[in-house]
């Protein structure tokens, strides 16, 4: 068994990357890897939890809340939080932990492979 | 091992010319990354996303020698290689 | 833990987008932790054109100093400079010069890879 | 309040990012108010992806039948679809290829464009 | 006196675009024209009223709440307010509302030239 | 009455290759538009707007005859002429 880590710097909706990080790090869990996940600049708007649109049957928040919840280490940069008037991740999902850029460096040192979404 | 090269868009482009040059190359194209002209790839090995593939209509788009593929391979593939990323 | 170097690549110009600017930071961030990495920083692309002399750097200054003070050079590849018609007196004085070739070279000793 | 003639071009292609579909959305929105609007909706650059026959329409269905009801039909830019090698028999049936000549004749009848 | 309409599609921060709108805003007021502006997609991030970001003098949120208080109208779309979360935009600076297209569609009537951004 | 055509990035590419066929275009480069290179438009007036180009250090990489405008300049523009929007 692996680890592989993820780098996102987009944001749920706008762009398509939150669902290839998202798809990526379920089918490594469904293979047993471990996963690990720091949301950089509008990435830490993905796991927002009153998110609501009629046109998706699932929320992305929720994508997020069910890696954590099957053992993924997320991690949101506060700074970028913050900045984003999100106050230290008060309405996360579960699972989600605000931290920072040394976190980065520790997934950077822990994961087999890394990607950049 | 290869270096796999990750290719979506808009970085893809300065990726793709990067693995022309690269012996150790393979690549995967996801996401927009799929639009990409791998013509210069010719003799290398090239994966795309069957599923951004697909919604775009592309499969009679692409070479025939593009290997399409799942997550699941995917992930096999970057665990297997050293992933460069072009997003 | 193992320490790592890991090759960052800039592939968007500035102002447009701040990915520029934010990955200064992630650089930084990397090589500062208690996960000592080494990086490289390379500028391919549109990227380029951060490299130009005439950049206003202010809101970069502080990481690109951090990263001078670590003996890092700012590269820029020669390839998308030509593609843009930019001449190497065009640019800054602490960015360096490389082929695609030495990217590739680059590509081939880095343990991981960002592109921002 | 003033009806007027809206140029909508779109210039993104699916799936990457979201214009390509809530650039309908909004298409819609504009002609169904109590401002009854006019529009054009035309595929320009990368946008003449959506175009293709082969294209995945799931989420942009209801717009376009509102759209294709209304009486509009979705143009595209043959010099953009030439440039991607693109051949009209490759398109879906409800796309009209027009001339680049064509765009500018759209822009000049407009009271407002739009990009997504 | 004229009237100057924006359609803002991208949020705070990761992309110049609400900067360069918020500029042109400024200056169509500075002029005695009036002011319009419809915030879609992740254009309905940059009201959000706590964004804290040490980097920055003057917050995105704070740029567009002073142009509400000249007289700028600035609407937001609901649609894309609840799917990212922001409950109908309970965290906005004041006088920015939230509203939906068919208000776009007024701006785009009412509005002598438009702006998309 | 010009055309007048806004090109930012990434749409301000297709924007260009229109304004070089419409007779009536004139131009602005805003935000990453100023990378534009904007030679097919011999004849045509071609504004930029200042802090853009000079932020980004493209003042003399600009061809002489592209007039440097403000944000209040860029305004009457705006209300005096038809906006085509490419950002």
């Amino acid at each position: 068994m692996a680890t592989l880590g993820f780098l996102l710097t987009l944001g749920p909706f706008q762009f398509e990357n939150w669902d290839t990080a998202a798809s990526l790090a379920e089918a490594a869990l469904d293979k047993g890897h471990e996963v690990r996940m720091f949301l950089y600049l509008d990435g830490v708007y993905n796991p927002v939890k009153l998110q609501t649109f009629p046109d998706l049957d699932v929320m992305p928040k929720d994508r997020f809340a069910a890696l954590a919840s099957r053992g993924a280490k997320i991690i949101a940069c506060g700074i970028c939080v913050n900045a984003r008037g999100l106050e230290k991740g008060k309405d996360y999902v579960e699972g989600v932990k605000v931290g920072g850029l040394p976190d980065f460096a520790e997934i950077v040192a822990e994961s087999d492979s890394l990607i950049t979404l | 091992m290869a270096n796999l090269y990750l290719l979506g868009a808009p970085a893809g482009r300065n990726g793709l010319a990067l693995a022309e040059r690269d012996e150790a190359a393979a690549v995967v194209l996801i996401q927009d990354g799929v639009y990409l002209d791998v013509k210069c790839l010719a003799g290398k090995k090239v994966y795309a996303v069957r599923k951004d593939v697909e919604k775009r209509g592309l499969a009679s788009r692409l070479p025939g020698s593009v290997e399409l593929i799942d997550y699941g391979k995917l992930v096999d593939l970057v665990l297997e290689n050293k992933v460069i990323n072009f997003a | 833990m193992a320490e790592k170097h890991v090759l960052f690549t800039f592939n968007h110009a500035p102002y447009g987008s701040i990915w520029y600017n934010e990955g200064l930071r992630a650089v930084v961030g990397v090589t500062s932790g208690i996960d000592e990495h080494t990086v490289d920083v390379v500028y391919v692309g549109d990227g380029v054109y951060f490299t130009l002399k005439g950049v206003e750097r202010t809101d970069s200054a502080k990481y690109l100093g951090t990263l001078a003070k670590g003996g890092y050079k700012l590269k820029a590849e020669r390839e998308s400079l030509e593609a843009r018609g930019i001449d190497p007196s065009e640019l800054a004085e602490d960015v360096e010069v490389i082929s695609r070739a030495d990217v590739v070279a680059l590509v081939d000793r880095a343990d991981a890879t960002i592109d921002f």
